[in-house]
């Protein structure tokens, strides 16, 4: 088991949502169904997450955000698409202005269906991409060949 | 004249879960000028009413915002039953009201929680949306869900709540006052706090009403002005007084909200006494012909529909002018002249709602 | 060959101390927060995570400061409880603030630059209560050796409560936490993002939080040196501070750094300077 | 206090709304919206302009009907607030209006084609 498992780092990014999957995301945070006991933080800073969670469409404006935003995470990483909306662009799947789904634009690794999804189901669905997060650590270290990517052999990857 | 830097906030920030792009020129730590550029969550809806039925599209109205999403639905209602001239049976406008309300709890303390969350109280964050849960479990409870909970339909609701159920919430209700106390008590006590809220973000009177602020915005500026004055659904019957506060800065803006919610469990009371019995929703026939404007008092303000329909299934034109849209200027003028580390407060105390600026 | 051992044991233990530290921040500001909280080895877990991960940089130079940050943060520790000088180890406390703050500006980030500049306000803030510190300290126990102060029989606390006080009052901004989480704060939920750290990934932001560790482990040495006469209650005076300070975090929204540095100097001055003062004018009459 | 009943729609030309705006101004009525509509007129597209102004709760309604890709004048510089609904209208409908107060040029929504809402 690696320590990924253990400390899932959350950003959250609200695509074109109602607000309505967006508060209960906020909600698994809050003491009712208080995440942070699986080591959950919402980080709001992409270089420290781990998952990316979605709510709502893609449209054609924050397209662009949302692919930087997915380039600014370091590996390994997991994209939650939270809601009907993030998964096939739900009601407003006919409006101009709206691509879809999430995965016309990342890899989605989890799909949190509801309209809105509930906090239970979105923690599910955190809790199946830290299994993902796992296999991905896994594939990285068979690349690798190291368990811990040490210090001294960090890349130059990103620049603004 | 110091160095200008210029700060992108957003789309993508900790602070404002939404997607709102402000370009903050700042000299040093003060705000110079702030540039919002909006159309992130922009999706078109209001040209769904060409590819929905206008009894369907009351679901796509619901999502306008997943926040205020009753309120959003009953001004759509309102809207075609005006135009329809349909008779809402009198439960069903009570059972509005009641709905609404909850919302606009739901809503204040959504708020209250976000901006403790903005000026670095997170102890104070996890106690409003602790509150705010027992208010969804009275929601979930009515009408099965806990946003969007798609009660109301063209020519009333969707499902009654039983007397032992409005009993019961009265009471739940009545608890979490004393638990309320204890939140607001905090934002209008704390120094800490008030130190972080009162003197930010003044908006004057004048201004307020030169640069069409709504809602707890304008209220707190010392403007009496509530939608619900208009009468709709059941608030003609119920009795109250706009909560208005004088100094137009953060902290009046806090007190405004704190003073609502405490008048929305009385309205609440107060709909519950006066129930009356009888069906909650009424058949409709036809299709809607005309146009009418409508207005609604949401949470975060006056909202207003206009609807023109043609006799058709489909409606012709949907028009939604959300609080929040109307309340952008104002934004800007607040944010001028405050400090960087006051833009979370500044930004939240007007309670954006982006989804709905956006539609 | 006792020190060797001794700095060997400091370098290993210090960080564990300050984890733990961490853990039951993280417990007990959920339990005030009515939730259940992360386990408490959840600190660990997050910084071997991070060395899992790979490490994003905007240019080299970052690596360096973060090493030079976790390096010298070390070092301070190290000096400090190995009986040496204190005034050096607040210098080399100093220094190590300093490599974080080039790793900051080093990014092009508006977030981790502004961070920086709010932590050099705060540096400015903080630094003249600290070196008020070492005077006071100096003048109880005529020496600034951390093995004499420490061996001194006499409670320091008695002749520096003002001292000891402000002290307390700067400790919030070293420690990060509110009312004074200006720069970078544990939960990213502030305009400046995580401000300093903004632009650190991976093994590098796991470099900074360990330096945070040793830093912890550190500043409550300190405290314990105010109640060194008793090595019970000087343990107990570090861990009751420390959670003091998990309390006011709780309970303070964050103030703005033109109040952080304005109270910092007022405190320093009143309460440090005239404590100062008072022993001055007692031992030379 | 009533509900709105039937609307009252004071339908202008483009050269009158400057002047009535400002007298409705001076009367301290206060700007609750403006609209842009697209309606077909014996087959030719027009679009209608509402201007909604409000005073104790009363709504007092102005239309004008323009051509598409007319011209009209800013009202902004009377009331402050109506920048938004103007830049909104040149986005989403292609109206050119002179004199905005803060004029985004056709950046205030980005959207996936220009005037979208004068599609059919």
């Amino acid at each position: 088991m690696s320590f990924i498992a253990k400390s899932p780092w959350i950003l959250h990014y609200d695509g074109s949502s109602c607000n309505g999957c967006d508060i209960e995301t906020l909600a698994c945070l809050t003491p009712v169904y208080d995440i942070e006991r699986f080591g959950v933080i919402n980080t709001g800073n992409p270089k420290h997450a781990d998952i990316l969670i979605v709510t709502g469409s893609v449209n054609h404006q924050n397209r662009d955000v949302l692919l930087n935003i997915y380039n600014q995470m370091p590996d390994p990483k997991a994209v939650i698409a939270v809601g009907i909306c993030a998964i096939t662009g739900g009601i407003f799947a006919e409006c101009y202005n709206v691509l879809g789904g999430v995965d016309k634009v990342l890899p989605v690794d989890i799909y949190v269906p509801g309209c809105a999804a509930r906090p239970e189901a979105i923690i599910d669905g955190i809790v199946k991409a830290i299994g993902i997060l796992e296999m991905k650590h896994q594939n990285m270290r068979i690349k690798s060949k190291w368990r811990l990517r040490w210090p001294w052999k960090s890349e130059l990857k990103f620049s603004y | 004249m110091g160095k200008q830097t210029i700060i992108p906030f957003g789309p993508q920030h900790p602070v404002l879960p939404e997607p709102l792009h402000l370009d903050l020129v700042l000299e040093d730590e003060r705000i110079v000028d702030a540039i919002p550029s909006i159309g992130y969550v922009h999706r078109g809806l209001e040209l769904l009413v060409s590819k929905k039925e206008y009894a369907e599209y009351v679901y796509v109205a619901e999502r306008i915002c997943g926040i205020c999403s009753f309120m959003h639905g009953l001004g759509y209602c309102q809207a075609v039953e005006e135009i329809m001239e349909i008779q809402v049976p009198e439960r069903a406008l009570f059972l509005r009201t009641i709905w609404a309300e909850l919302s606009r709890i739901h809503s204040h303390l959504m708020w209250f929680g976000l901006a403790a969350d903005a000026f670095g109280l997170e102890n104070l964050f996890m106690l409003s949306w602790r509150l705010r849960e027992s208010v969804l479990d009275i929601i979930e409870e009515t009408s099965g869900g806990r946003v969007i909970f798609g009660a109301c339909k063209i020519g009333g609701v969707r499902r009654d709540i039983s007397p032992e159920t409005l009993r019961d919430m009265c009471q739940k209700l009545e608890k979490l006052k004393g638990h309320m106390d204890r939140l607001t008590g905090v934002f209008l006590n704390d120094r800490s706090v008030g130190y972080r809220l009162k003197g930010i973000g003044v908006l004057t009177r004048e201004d307020a009403q030169r640069l069409g602020a709504v809602g707890p915005l304008l209220r707190a500026s010392g403007v009496d002005m509530d939608m619900r004055r208009l009468g709709y659904a059941a608030y003609e019957r119920l009795s109250f007084e706009p909560v208005t506060e004088n100094d137009g800065d953060c902290y009046a803006r806090c007190a405004v909200r704190a003073r609502e919610l405490y008048q929305s469990i009385d309205l609440i009371a107060q709909a519950v006494s006066m129930m009356p019995d009888g069906e909650v929703d009424t058949k409709v026939l036809g299709a809607p012909k005309g146009e009418c404007f409508m207005r609604l008092e949401q949470p975060r303000g006056e909202v207003l529909y206009y609807v023109r329909a043609d006799g058709t299934r489909y409606i012709e034109r949907f028009r939604v002018r959300t609080p929040t849209f109307t309340n952008i200027p104002s934004m800007i003028h607040c944010l001028k002249g405050c400090d960087f580390s006051d833009v979370p407060n500044v930004i939240l105390t007007i309670d954006p709602c982006i989804s709905c600026i956006e539609r | 060959m006792k020190i060797i051992l001794g700095v060997i044991l400091y370098i290993v233990a210090a960080p564990l101390v300050g984890g733990i530290l961490a853990g039951i921040d993280r417990v007990l500001s959920a339990k005030l927060q009515s939730r259940v909280g992360p386990p408490l080895l959840q600190p660990f877990y997050d910084v071997l995570k991070l060395f899992e991960k790979r490490t994003m940089i905007v240019n080299r130079f970052q690596n360096a400061y973060a090493w030079c940050h976790v390096i010298f943060m070390a070092m301070t520790g190290a000096f400090f409880f190995e009986g040496g000088d204190i005034l050096l180890a607040v210098f080399a406390l100093t220094l190590a603030g300093i490599f974080l703050i080039l790793g900051a500006y080093s990014s092009n980030s508006p977030y981790s630059y502004l961070g920086a500049e709010r932590e050099l306000v705060l540096m400015l803030a903080y630094e003249p209560m600290v070196i008020l510190t070492m005077v006071g300290m100096y003048m109880v126990a005529q020496s600034f050796s951390f093995m004499e102060i420490a061996a001194s029989q006499r409670p320091i606390i008695l002749y520096l409560p003002g001292v000891f006080l402000g002290f307390l009052y700067i400790l919030p901004m070293k420690l990060r936490k509110s009312p004074f989480d200006i720069s970078s704060s544990h939960h990213a939920h502030q305009e400046l993002v995580r401000g300093l750290t903004s632009d650190f990934s991976g093994s590098m932001l796991a470099l900074i939080e360990i330096a945070h560790w040793y830093e912890t482990t550190l500043l409550l040495g300190l405290v314990y040196l105010f109640f060194s006469f008793n090595p019970v209650v000087g343990v107990c005076a570090a861990f009751g501070t420390y959670f003091l300070g998990i309390l006011v975090d709780n309970s303070y929204a964050r103030l703005k750094w033109e109040l952080a540095f304005t109270s910092a100097w007022g405190i320093a001055l009143v309460l440090g300077g005239g404590n100062l003062a008072i022993l001055y004018f007692i031992a030379g009459g | 206090m009533a509900m709105e009943k039937r609307i009252e729609i004071f339908i202008l030309t483009v050269d009158e709304l400057v002047s009535r705006t400002r007298s409705l101004h001076d009367e301290g009525y206060r700007l609750v919206q403006i609209c842009c509509s697209k309606v077909d007129e014996s087959g030719k597209a027009v679009l209608e302009l509402d201007y909604t102004f409000d005073k104790h709760y009363n709504l007092y309604n102005i239309r004008i009907s323009i051509e598409e890709g007319a011209e009209i004048p800013s009202i902004s510089e009377i009331f402050g607030s109506a920048f938004v609904y103007e830049n909104e209208i040149h986005d989403l409908y292609g109206v050119s209006i002179q004199g905005i107060s803060i004029d985004y040029r056709g950046n205030f929504y980005k959207t996936a084609m220009p005037h979208p809402f004068t599609q059919d």
